[in-house]
């Protein structure tokens, strides 16, 4: 098969960050990209003259134009992948989102732990994000990392025993089920799918139907009878 | 399902007791006796694949169109077993009684629209993915986070579990009309 | 100036955490999605008993001027549906022609920098060059992921697939890229021999057919279409919107920024027009 | 019982495709069932017999119509069974013989005449008509790599980019090297930021560590 077997079923924890990086995030540069003279060269025509200046951006899935008036320290909002490049190359520091300190997570985790009957609401990548950050831009935080660390693993701990629980609930028609993040749908997948496709599958079997397969069983008797001329 | 599906083709397999409704002869291969006939009230085991057209397929007898055989309860969907499996469903293991259980469990509902079986199994099959399901993420979860033993304090919490059970439709919204 | 930048500017080397915002209610985060103009085409006259018919896409994303970020968003959008439906979803033509060039003019653009001009810049100014190829293998991935994934379902509905194409006109006509239908046939046709060598040719006459569809079993493969997905309902508007689950006689409401899990033929049409998205 | 060898078929195949799916990459096919599958066909090929001549019998009259539209209908869903199991053996062979040709990432699939091997699959492992399918589906691919997908790389990775370029220490001395960024002198101890794939190789071979 051209698609690997394992990425049948559902998207790859490597797939789903993709995703995520795809996504804008505000950042601190620490480099001006903002030509102070006007350029009015097209990119293709490069010569000499122009060689000695600053390589242009020119990106074909983003608007690049807030990475060419970059100022250094004036904070900007880039895709998160270009973002984590700036940061390994000690360009950028990030700018953490709203949610993601101490304070606010701990009034997440007082939601999650006081409203039993429903999810806190969060982005729809915050658990992936949370973990890229961590991983590579972990001196940007106000707060210690390792303090965000167990809060955001709190988090999804509470969540995780909330849907293990809800999973009861699963039927043959269909569910409702917002607010959970994109990493939380992609765990959640198979098993979810596996069982509902399995419970339609008893349904439909019990009851529409059946009427119908006798009377092709019944035909399909018949022809191979009258081909075969017995 | 699906023609080339090789788990759809060893449910086909399972092996269904059956009562043959008329004499045939030559079919004594069926039973061991190759050349011989099979003899009406014959009890013989058939798998799937051909015991269900067998079954729906018949002959003439008294004026009356008869199937040529009549399927009897295979032993893992019986009542005693199912009864056991009903007292405790997360501690039967159903693998281990038939590999391909709910599988040939849907295609047995199928040929007799049996609305209460379906019931049964939907009942058997929840109960046991979610356990299984349970246990491989409690796994999980202590492989995420065994640095900080603490992990589970919210999962209980002091309400206990019946204001659960009566909350979570609430996660899982299932808006039905 | 803003103040965030006053602000920064004065604190130079910690960083400022982003102003608290009510952002967290939308699924999609940012905001790209929202202007996602993104249809399979014009499915007034779909047809729900008949899920094979792909109505013939005139308008597809060209409404509003597109430009390249929106093409990588619908890009990634259709990825992840092709991905997650049961059955194979159509081609886009316009995206790809599109996206396609743009992707060689910059592989043409990056190699004309790299080779004479890259000694000229300093260290700090390659970084333009490290994003570019880097966006470029990222672009090149989704793509290879996407066709890949549609190859395939290709594959495994060949049959059903050549049946439905073969026996309608202009439904099924939007459904394979040119190199897509070739690739159908010339796999059916190896694979048909391989059948025929090792098995079929074999066979008594009558048990040689490869479609047979009267057998206890039909041969031919068809998608799952009750097969249960998981769906994102966009953003687009406050409208909900109604869909009936036939086999249950139930109807549900689907409302904009939920995420379910439905059967797919009940969301069907919804994803053809571009309310929907599989996620 | 007619089935039985079919059954048997069938098992070979559900524990192939289970080594198959433990397998991240694509596993190798075991010895292609060359005896049952003949036997198989045989078995078939008796059946038609069996039918031809209860066919004859019944119109002969020397049988009830009932009892041999009941002989013929088992003959006939043993044909079928039979049918069946053998192509759901050869598809999951085929298939596994696709996931091969798309895995070999680049590498030429297929070695000329039938000698080579491909990702480690013994090419006597296949049946004569599994190497003719081989070559054949290789050649597709390569085809449909070409054209206006030549850029795209189709049978590239399937794990998302990351890290197209990365900081590498030297370990060991290893001279010069030519990249699309300029030489770099790889002393020992010293500090780079290169593509990844382009120093991939000197990481393998351990010049180089990922910082």
């Amino acid at each position: 098969m051209s698609l690997p077997n394992h990425l049948n079923e559902t998207f790859s924890p490597e797939e789903i960050q993709f995703l995520v990086e795809n996504e804008p995030i505000r950042i601190f540069p620490r480099i001006t990209t903002r030509q102070m003279v006007r350029a009015n060269r097209q990119y293709d025509e490069f010569d000499s003259n122009t060689a000695k200046q600053d390589m242009k951006w020119k990106l074909i899935t983003m608007d690049d134009t807030s990475l060419n008036n970059m100022v250094a320290m004036k904070s900007t909002q880039v895709t998160l992948w270009v973002a984590l490049i700036l940061k390994q190359q000690a360009k950028c520091s990030i700018i953490a989102p709203a949610w993601l300190t101490v304070k606010e997570l701990d009034r997440k985790i007082q939601y999650e732990q006081t409203h039993l009957d429903r999810f806190s609401e969060m982005p729809w990548n915050w658990l992936v994000l949370a973990q890229l950050l961590f991983n590579k831009a972990a001196d940007d935080f106000h707060d210690p990392v390792h303090e965000l660390r167990s809060r955001v693993q709190d988090l999804r701990e509470i969540r995780q025993s909330k849907v293990l629980k809800g999973l009861q609930y699963l039927n043959e028609s269909h569910l409702q089920l917002d607010n959970l993040s994109v990493l939380e749908i992609n765990e959640l997948r198979p098993f979810i799918i596996g069982v509902m496709d399995k419970l339609r599958d008893m349904h439909a079997a019990a009851h529409s139907g059946s009427a119908n397969e006798d009377q092709d069983i019944d035909n399909y008797g018949d022809d191979r009878y009258v081909e075969a001329g017995v | 399902m699906g023609y080339y599906d090789i788990d759809d083709v060893l449910t086909d397999s399972a092996e269904i007791p059956c009562t043959f409704n008329h004499t045939i002869p030559g079919l004594g291969f069926l039973q061991g006796n190759p050349g011989k006939s099979i003899n009406k009230n014959t009890r013989v085991t058939l798998p799937l694949w051909m015991s269900r057209m067998l079954a729906m397929v018949g002959g003439e007898e008294d004026g009356e169109d008869i199937p040529f055989v009549e399927l009897n309860t295979p032993t893992v969907f019986s009542q005693k077993v199912i009864n056991a499996i009903r007292a405790s469903p997360t501690s039967l293991d159903i693998h281990s009684l038939y590999g391909h259980y709910y599988d040939m469990a849907i295609k047995w509902i199928g040929l007799f629209e049996d609305e209460k079986f379906a019931e049964i199994c939907s009942e058997l099959l929840l109960q046991r993915s979610i356990e299984i399901n349970a246990h491989a993420n409690s796994v999980m979860l202590n492989i995420h986070s065994n640095h900080r033993p603490s992990n589970l304090k919210y999962s209980g919490s002091n309400k206990g579990p019946t204001t659960i059970q009566q909350v979570t439709p609430f996660l899982f919204d299932i808006r039905r009309i | 100036m803003d103040i965030d930048d006053i602000l920064a500017s004065l604190d130079h080397d910690t960083t400022a955490v982003e102003s608290l915002r009510s952002d967290a209610d939308n699924y999609n985060g940012s905001s790209t999605l929202l202007y996602s103009d993104l249809t399979y085409n014009d499915s007034q006259t779909k047809d729900k008993q008949n899920p094979n018919t792909i109505s013939n896409s005139t308008a597809t994303t060209s409404a509003t001027i597109t430009t390249s970020a929106q093409d990588y968003n619908n890009l990634i959008e259709l990825w992840r549906n092709e991905r997650c439906s049961p059955e194979l979803l159509p081609y886009p033509t316009k995206l790809l022609d599109r996206i396609l060039p743009r992707l060689q003019q910059q592989m043409e653009y990056i190699e004309s920098l790299s080779m004479g001009f890259i000694s000229e810049y300093s260290q700090s100014s390659k970084l333009p060059l490290l994003c570019m190829e880097a966006e470029l293998e990222r672009l090149k991935f989704v793509i290879r992921s996407f066709l890949r994934c549609r190859l395939k379902k290709i594959d495994k509905y060949n049959f059903y697939l050549q049946s439905i194409i073969a026996s309608s006109d202009t439904d099924s006509a939007n459904l394979l890229s040119k190199q897509e239908s070739i690739y159908l046939n010339k796999h059916s046709q190896i694979l048909l021999k391989l059948f025929n060598n090792s098995i079929l040719k074999h066979m008594p006459v009558d048990l040689q057919a490869i479609q047979d569809t009267e057998g206890s079993i039909s041969m031919v493969d068809e998608p799952k279409w009750d097969q249960f997905v998981f769906i994102y309902v966009k953003d687009l508007s406050t409208q909900s919107f109604m869909v009936t689950i036939p086999q249950l006689n139930e109807e549900v409401e689907l409302s904009p920024g939920s995420i379910y899990v439905m059967r797919y033929s009940v969301i069907r049409d919804l994803l053809m027009q571009g309310k929907i998205q599989l996620i | 019982m007619y089935g039985d060898l079919a059954n048997k078929l069938i098992l070979e195949a559900k524990r192939t495709q289970h080594l198959n799916n433990r397998n991240k990459k694509c596993a190798k096919l075991p010895t292609y069932q060359d005896d049952i599958i003949k036997n198989i066909l045989k078995e078939v090929n008796q059946l038609k017999r069996n039918a031809e001549y209860l066919k004859e019998q019944q119109q002969l009259g020397n049988i009830e119509s009932d009892a041999a539209k009941c002989q013929y209908f088992v003959s006939l869903l043993c044909m079928e069974r039979n049918k069946r199991c053998l192509m759901a053996y050869q598809k999951l062979r085929s298939d596994m013989l696709d996931s091969q040709v798309w895995s070999s990432d680049g590498t030429d699939a297929i070695t000329t005449s039938g000698s080579g091997s491909t990702a480690g699959q013994d090419i006597t492992d296949l049946s004569t008509h599994e190497q003719e399918y081989l070559r054949e589906y290789a050649q597709l691919v390569t085809e449909m790599k070409s054209g206006e997908l030549t850029d795209i790389d189709l049978t590239g990775s399937m794990v998302p980019p990351s890290d197209v370029f990365i900081d590498v220490r030297v370990l060991k001395d290893a001279g010069e090297i030519q990249t699309e960024y300029g030489v770099f002198n790889l002393l020992k101890d010293s500090q780079f930021f290169v593509r990844q794939s382009d120093v991939e190789r000197l990481i393998q071979q351990g010049y180089l560590q990922k910082i």
